[in-house]
């Protein structure tokens, strides 16, 4: 079976740097990939890449086999892809609710602005949105922008959803929550990619994790493998962090 | 006893209509790191802004070393020794990181004092020295998140103000960070830190205030709050990570 | 008591400003002289002049609109039209459909008069009779005038100017070895100039407003141009060249379709050349030159119309005008078939000692055509 | 050898160029706000250099100092107490306000000075340098010079000084700038009344190469825009090299074409200079 | 609903005007009709995309001289009139397709530009269009009244129909988008606009009926030059009017042409050489100190009549 995503020797280059550098890395339908790395290891370019935002300057993004390394990010948000942004981007003076209607009614959700707009409600009761559903999103919090970047995402019925640090600015409560929403999006059958440096997420949420580092992918395989790879402790959790989690791998998957 | 470094009594604030701050009183002695827990949009960020003078104030006061300063401006702030790292980082991009922590230093007149905390702030942080050159919009998210600190830090603060220390930063960083501020404290800074991960906050600080929905509902000592099951149930979910 | 208004649509605001002021003072002199004498009499009757002026800011289309709302909100009887050649034409259609008689003091294009227009009578002969006389002298004067450049500001009036200029140079057989337009606007002619050195012209003809001719001549002397010949249209026979250039006005030539040193004596209320000269100088304090005198023409031949007819009905005072043939200090005024004055004969003059003073035509010539190295 | 003819043509005009686009480049790239004034206060520059010499037979060389101090306070005014109150508006609210206020200046230097076009005539020019076969202007070239200096003054100024960093960081972020001390609307009044002062010193250089008359002031304006775009915004380097850039073009253009296209292409290579680097010959990319 | 009762209303109050005034009313209701159309057309692409374009004197003066030189040929009005609009419609795709990539300041410069290049091409081709010389229309063999009515009822029209096609789009899926181009392209596209041809269709629909007012605009003075027709002020005043009357609303932009060209006429008849200063005035007073204040009130008066966008 062909892989949902698949990158292939993918490079993107800024000027002298190369932000990600040779990287190939599949998801399988169905599946939460973790992508976890320090700061600056080319995390959001990777997102930026599969969506067309900054594409590909070496090697080819393939959905089901299709190539889609070219193609313009509305076409590429057209195809069931989905995403949210690391600086969240609402349309400021619209309503939270006509934010959400945006990815309906535009990624093919919604036949007509008034389905999109029934379909959004629905889509802000699941992510808690909808008391404020009236109010413009420049109002609101950062945390509640990222809850909306996730409710645009979804209005927009994708196959495949990218969340990048959606749940940083949360409390350790507040994260629980959040985990269980993801939970229950991937139980809809939405393979999920999650970036983020809250490890309780990232291990708690994941069925696989990546690493990448200088924009080169250091490690791939499971949470437990993965983070207590020696390579990864030097370069991102720090030995803190490492003894830290040690201690708290019982809740792994609860 | 001293006068509070900073003390804000019955604070009422918010944007246009929307008031987000109702009577908070709150205050930090001399030399001493607090920190404010809250869930998301509780009004941290718009408490930070307000004793910053970039949000106005409707009602209440807002004192440094017991010297009312109500209705200040952000500059009348910053000479009073506050100085505030924002949510975001905020650091000039296209400015190098020399630059950017020159600015930190804006209001002072003394050169030979600017210098000698420049290198201070490079011998904290000793990665902002290897790249003092670069442009600070293209450093790393932690290496910003330093640079903001250490721009802060030129203002050579009696109260330095800091909202989310740890967003989007790699653990790594975290625990980097973290020492750094613990350094600075040390030496007599006052610190009013707002961070997310609370057990690291309360690990860090000695005290405590915790908002909610724009008031302050709990204050103390931080073991003491860190101990407390309501506190954990609300804020940390059980679980630490 | 009983008025007589005149609506005059004028640009005293934006670029045309200066001359939209010039003809202001030309109206306004006319109109106090008139009415100090008692106003204007119609059958027998005195009436006040009274112009309303509107300013339409150098913008054509509001000078259209202009000319509307002073025949039908101010209910003018008479219009002045407004400046130049370009907006003059476009307004003229107004006043042609309401059927009041026009004076135009400032068009001299023959595309103006070429509409069949029966309403609209202009003060100004046409263009060629700027140029042929000029020409006429250059090539007498001195046969070794061989090589002719011409620069022109690309604008209704100044280019139509240098396409004369050209037809009739070619006529006389001399070589035009340079012919170039400028756009509207242009800063700097220092690339122009070059070209022109290149050319080695014996006579540089430019022509543009006055601040573009203020520019070429200073650009010329930068550059050590110095034609034998340098005739630039339309801005000597104003005071404000001469002040702004200097020295290096001298012996500029010129040409106009008035000079204050012509003699006429007119039937009109002026009486003498030098009479309106005197009158204008006690006003203003200058010396008048072609667009003012003009514009005080303007009002005269009006006035001279109007009680010719004896009515202010404007079919009547259309027919006054059109059958007119008398003298004013402005010169013999009789206007042709489409309305355009014929019988005027335009000087040709040249700035000598920092004064402009007429070469042409003999009857009022001061001095000698003065030709350079 | 007509080509270094042609060539120092362009040079010295782009001299001007730049001179009249730099303090529009700085408003426009700092304040984020499009300065129709910057015309009209280049006129006002020329006329207080104009009486200056009329009256006191003081040298526009030196009056280009008096000109440039009255326009800083002008413009300092003009911001602190008009334009800074819709800074953070949306920049077509502050373009509409300068349209309006220029509506207002113009118009009274209109009735203050009327349209007639006047000009400083030097009692002792400087007149013609000849390298051979070129032609120089030795007053446009002397003109051109100081402008160059004052240019080069300002960008030390914004470069090295504790202000000129202000400056630069209120361009960058308004708010952060705020919580390093910066008084940002004073900044801005000062930034504005560089910009003038730039201009009113312009004005004052010009006023010896060109007619004077508050009508010139659309076309000052119009000139700034190409120069900035050119060169790039907000950057004093980039006003230079868009000036000289542009006075090139239009020499030679002018030359090869006729003057009549030299307009023409000057705009037809702007517009083909958005389309490959829209942030100019030496701006900074993502700058908007 | 409402805005088309309200659209209707407004067209049938002003079919009246000839009723009430005399030949120069309706010239200036002529103007306002004509400031109406371009306002709105600004609108499409300032207003609900975002992109503050200059462009709108290029459409006009395209339109003008397409028009006149068609005419000069013998074609119909109607033909040339349409053909007017569709030609400023043509252009605008081609030239959309190279500045539309530009934001904010750049792009405006870019569009003003074009007119610039434009008038001096038109300058530049004399024997197609005259060149500086300018160009002479034929003259309608009408009455003056007949005359007068014919271009009102002509331009009013067209802004009717301007106005229609800003309803339509408002409400439809481009409106939506452009609104969401407007506030956050990046996002618009992440979340499958394609903005690029959203964008160009607005610049599109801008550049349709400003060319067509600038024909009907030649027929009606017979006469045009490249100075009037590509007039820089062309471009600005309909941004004044739309930000006066309210940006990004179906009928912010009449009520600003309205407004604007009201305000001009009686400092105009009231103030004779510093006319120009009094308008610089209200215009500084307008935005220093209701910068809402007339806006919002416009605004929320209209909010009241008309649901804004796609609510449920
Ligand atoms: N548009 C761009 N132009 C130039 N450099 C860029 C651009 N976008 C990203 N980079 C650089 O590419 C590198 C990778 O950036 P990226 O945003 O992918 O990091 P990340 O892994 O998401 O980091 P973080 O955890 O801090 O979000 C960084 O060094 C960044 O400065
Ligand atoms: N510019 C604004 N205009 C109107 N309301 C605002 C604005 N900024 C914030 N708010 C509101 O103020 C409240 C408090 O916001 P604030 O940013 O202070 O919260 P916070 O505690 O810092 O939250 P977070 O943890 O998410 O950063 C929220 O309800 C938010 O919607
Ligand atoms: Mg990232
Ligand atoms: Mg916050």
């Amino acid at each position: 079976m062909t892989a949902l995503l698949a990158l292939e020797g993918v490079s993107r280059r800024f000027g002298g740097l190369a932000a990600l550098d040779t990287v190939t890395l599949s998801v399988e339908a169905g599946e939460i990939l973790g992508l976890i790395g320090p700061n600056g290891a080319g995390k959001t370019t990777l997102i930026n890449v599969v969506t067309g935002v900054h594409p590909a300057t070496a090697g080819r993004v393939l959905l089901q086999g299709e190539d889609i390394t070219r193609l313009k990010p509305y076409r590429i948000a057209r195809k069931g892809l989905a995403r949210t942004f690391q600086i969240v981007q609402p349309f400021p003076r619209m309503s939270v609710l006509e934010n959400v209607a945006a990815g309906a009614v535009f990624a093919g959700a919604a036949p007509s602005l008034k389905e999109g707009l029934r379909l959004s409600r629905e889509h802000l009761a699941f992510t808690g949105l909808a008391q404020i559903a009236d109010k413009p999103a420049s109002t609101l919090t950062l945390a509640q922008r990222k809850r909306l970047e996730l409710a645009k995402g979804l209005a927009m019925n994708p196959r495949f959803l990218m969340l990048d640090e959606v749940n940083a600015g949360l409390n350790s409560s507040e994260v629980d929550e959040a985990l269980a929403m993801i939970r229950r999006i991937a139980e809809r059958g939405v393979t999920i990619l999650v970036i983020e440096h809250l490890m309780k997420v990232v291990v708690s949420v994941s069925t696989r994790l990546a690493v990448l580092h200088h924009g080169a992918l250091i490690a791939v395989g499971t949470p437990r493998e993965v983070l207590a790879d020696r390579g990864v402790i030097e370069a991102y959790l720090g030995e803190k962090y490492a003894a830290r989690l040690a201690g708290a791998r019982p809740a792994e998957g609860a | 006893m001293d006068a509070p470094k900073l003390s804000v009594t019955q604070l009422q604030a918010g944007y246009g209509d929307v008031q987000v701050l109702w009577d908070v009183t709150l205050d930090v002695k001399p030399g001493e790191m607090v920190c404010i827990v809250g869930s998301n949009g509780a009004g941290k960020t718009t408490l930070m802004r307000a004793i910053s003078a970039l949000v106005p104030v409707s009602a209440g006061r807002i004192a440094v070393d017991g010297a009312d300063l109500t209705g200040a401006t952000p500059a009348r702030m910053v000479a009073a020794g506050v100085a505030h790292v924002p949510e975001g980082r905020r650091l000039f991009g296209a400015m190098s990181v020399r630059d950017n922590l020159l600015m930190g230093a804006y209001l002072r007149p003394d050169k030979a004092g600017i210098a000698e905390d420049l290198e201070k702030v490079y011998a904290l942080f000793p990665r902002l020295a290897e790249r003092q050159k670069q442009d600070a919009g293209t450093l790393s998210g932690g290496e910003q998140q330093m640079c903001a600190v250490g721009r802060g830090l030129m203002a050579r603060p009696s109260l330095l103000m800091i909202d989310e220390l740890s967003l989007g930063l790699a653990p790594r960083m975290v625990d980097l960070l973290a020492d750094g501020l613990r350094r600075v404290n040390a030496e007599g800074v006052a610190v009013l830190l707002v961070e997310q991960d609370v057990m690291n906050a309360l690990e860090l600080a000695d005290r405590a205030f915790v908002l909610d929905r724009g008031r302050v509902t709990l204050s103390g000592p931080a073991a003491a709050l860190a101990d407390d099951p309501a506190i954990r149930e609300a804020y940390m979910g059980g679980l630490a990570g | 008591q009983d008025v007589i208004k005149v609506g005059a649509p004028l640009p005293l605001t934006g670029a045309l400003s200066p001359e939209g002021l010039k003809q202001q003072r030309g109206y306004n002199l006319w109109a106090e002289t008139a009415n100090a004498a008692g106003g204007i009499k119609v059958g027998g009757k005195p009436y006040k002049v009274e112009i309303v002026y509107v300013d339409y800011a150098s913008n054509t289309p509001r000078a259209v609109q202009v000319a509307e709302r002073l025949i039908t909100e101010d209910k003018a009887n008479f219009l002045f039209a407004p400046f130049g050649s370009g907006a003059a034409k476009a307004a003229s259609g107004v006043s042609e459909r309401y059927g009041i008689p026009t004076i135009a003091a400032t068009a001299s294009s023959r595309e103006v008069y070429d509409q069949g227009y029966k309403f609209l009578f202009g003060t100004f002969t046409p263009n060629e009779t700027l140029i042929d006389p000029l020409t006429e002298i250059v090539s007498k004067g001195d046969p070794a005038v061989k090589r002719v450049a011409i620069l022109a500001r690309n604008d209704l009036l100044t280019l139509s100017l240098a396409n004369l200029m050209q037809a009739a140079a070619k006529a006389k057989g001399l070589e035009v070895v340079m012919m170039e337009r400028y756009a509207i606007g242009t800063m700097d002619h220092a690339s122009a100039i070059t070209q022109m050195r290149g050319a080695k012209p014996d006579w540089v003809f430019a022509t543009g407003y006055i601040n573009d001719l203020i520019l070429i001549r200073k650009q010329m002397a930068d550059q050590g141009v110095s034609p034998k010949v340098l005739t630039m249209i339309a801005g000597p026979a104003y005071k404000e060249f001469t002040e702004a250039t200097g020295p290096l006005a001298e012996n500029v030539s010129s040409a106009s379709w008035w000079h204050p040193a012509v003699r006429y004596k007119g039937v009109d209320l002026f009486g003498t050349t030098e009479a309106f000269n005197a009158a204008f100088e006690k006003k203003y304090n200058v010396v008048p030159d072609y667009a003012e005198a003009s514009a005080a023409a303007a009002g005269a031949i009006l006035q001279l119309a109007i009680e010719k007819a004896g009515t202010l009905d404007p079919a009547k005072v259309r027919d006054a005008l059109a059958a007119m043939d008398l003298v004013t200090f402005y010169g013999p005024v009789k206007f042709g078939p489409t309305g355009q004055i014929t019988s005027l004969e335009p000087p040709v003059f040249q700035i000598q000692g920092g004064k402009p003073v007429v070469v042409f035509p003999a009857a009022v010539k001061q001095a000698d055509f003065i030709f350079g190295k | 050898m007509i080509y270094l003819q042609v060539l120092a043509n362009g040079l010295v005009l782009g001299g001007l160029y730049a001179a009249i686009a730099v303090g529009f480049s700085l408003v426009w790239g700092v304040l984020n706000v499009i300065n129709l004034l910057h015309g009209s206060f280049i006129v006002l520059g020329s006329y207080v250099a104009f009486f200056a010499y009329a009256y006191f037979g003081i040298h526009p060389f030196l009056s280009a100092g008096i000109a440039g101090a009255a326009l800083f306070a002008l413009g300092y005014v003009v911001q602190a107490g008009l334009v800074n109150r819709v800074i953070a508006a949306p920049v077509l609210i502050t373009l509409i306000l300068t349209f309006g206020l220029d509506l207002i200046l113009n118009n009274a230097m209109l009735l203050a000075f009327s349209a007639d076009y006047r000009k400083v005539n030097l009692a002792h020019p400087l007149g013609s340098l000849e390298l051979g076969p070129i032609f120089l202007p030795g007053d446009r070239v002397a003109a051109m010079v100081l402008a160059f200096l004052l240019t080069a003054l300002l960008y030390r100024v914004l470069r090295d000084s504790r202000i000129g960093r202000a400056i630069i960081a209120v361009r960058m972020d308004r708010e952060a700038a705020a919580l390093m001390g910066v008084d940002v609307k004073r900044i801005n009044a000062i930034t504005f009344g560089l910009g003038a002062f730039m201009a009113g010193a312009a004005g004052a250089l010009l006023s010896i190469i060109y007619p004077i008359s508050p009508l010139n002031s659309s076309l000052f304006l119009g000139k700034a825009f190409v120069v900035c775009v050119l060169g790039g915004l907000g950057s004093v380097p980039g006003a230079m090299v868009g000036g000289v850039a542009l006075g090139l073009i239009e020499s030679f253009g002018a030359y090869w074409l006729g003057p009549e296209h030299a307009i023409t292409l000057s705009f037809s290579i702007l517009l083909v200079l958005l389309f490959v680097r829209p942030s100019g010959i030496l701006g900074k990319r993502g700058y908007e | 609903m409402r805005d088309w009762l309200l659209l209707l209303l407004l067209a049938l109050a002003c079919s009246l005007l000839p009723l009430a005034g005399d030949n120069y009313v309706l010239r200036l209701g002529t103007i306002v009709a004509m400031y109406a159309v371009l306002a709105q057309s600004w609108n499409f692409i300032g207003g609900l995309a975002g992109y503050p374009s200059f462009a709108t004197a290029a459409f006009f003066g395209l339109g003008a001289y397409t028009s006149a030189v068609l005419l000069s040929y013998g074609a119909p009005t109607g033909l040339a009139w349409t053909a007017a609009g569709g030609m400023a419609c043509l252009f605008a795709a081609l030239i959309g397709g190279a500045i539309l990539h530009l934001k904010g300041h750049y792009f405006a410069i870019a569009s003003l530009a074009v007119g610039e290049v434009l008038r001096e091409v038109v300058n530049t081709t004399p024997d197609l269009t005259g060149g500086g010389m300018g160009m002479n229309l034929p003259v309608p063999k009408l009455s003056v009244a007949a005359a007068a009515q014919t271009f009102y009822f002509s331009m009013l029209a067209l802004a009717a129909l301007t106005t229609a096609a800003a309803i339509i789009v408002q409400r439809s899926r481009l409106g939506f988008g452009l609104r969401c181009i407007q506030q956050n392209e990046d996002a618009a596209n992440i979340l499958g606009v394609n903005a690029y041809g959203y964008k160009t269709a607005a610049f599109c629909l801008s550049a349709v009926f400003a060319g067509m007012a600038g024909a009907i605009y030649a027929s009606w003075v017979h006469y045009i030059e490249p100075p009037d027709v590509f007039d820089i002020l062309l471009a600005v005043k309909p941004l004044v009017m739309v930000l006066l009357g309210g940006i990004g609303t179906v009928f912010g932009p009449i009520i600003g042409a309205f407004l604007l060209i009201a305000f001009e006429e009686l400092v105009w008849r009231s103030f004779l050489t510093i006319h120009a200063a009094m308008l610089g005035g209200i215009i500084v007073v307008l935005v220093l100190f209701m910068p809402n204040g007339l806006l919002a009130l416009v605004r929320s008066g209209l909010a009241r009549l008309r649901p804004a966008g796609p609510k449920p």
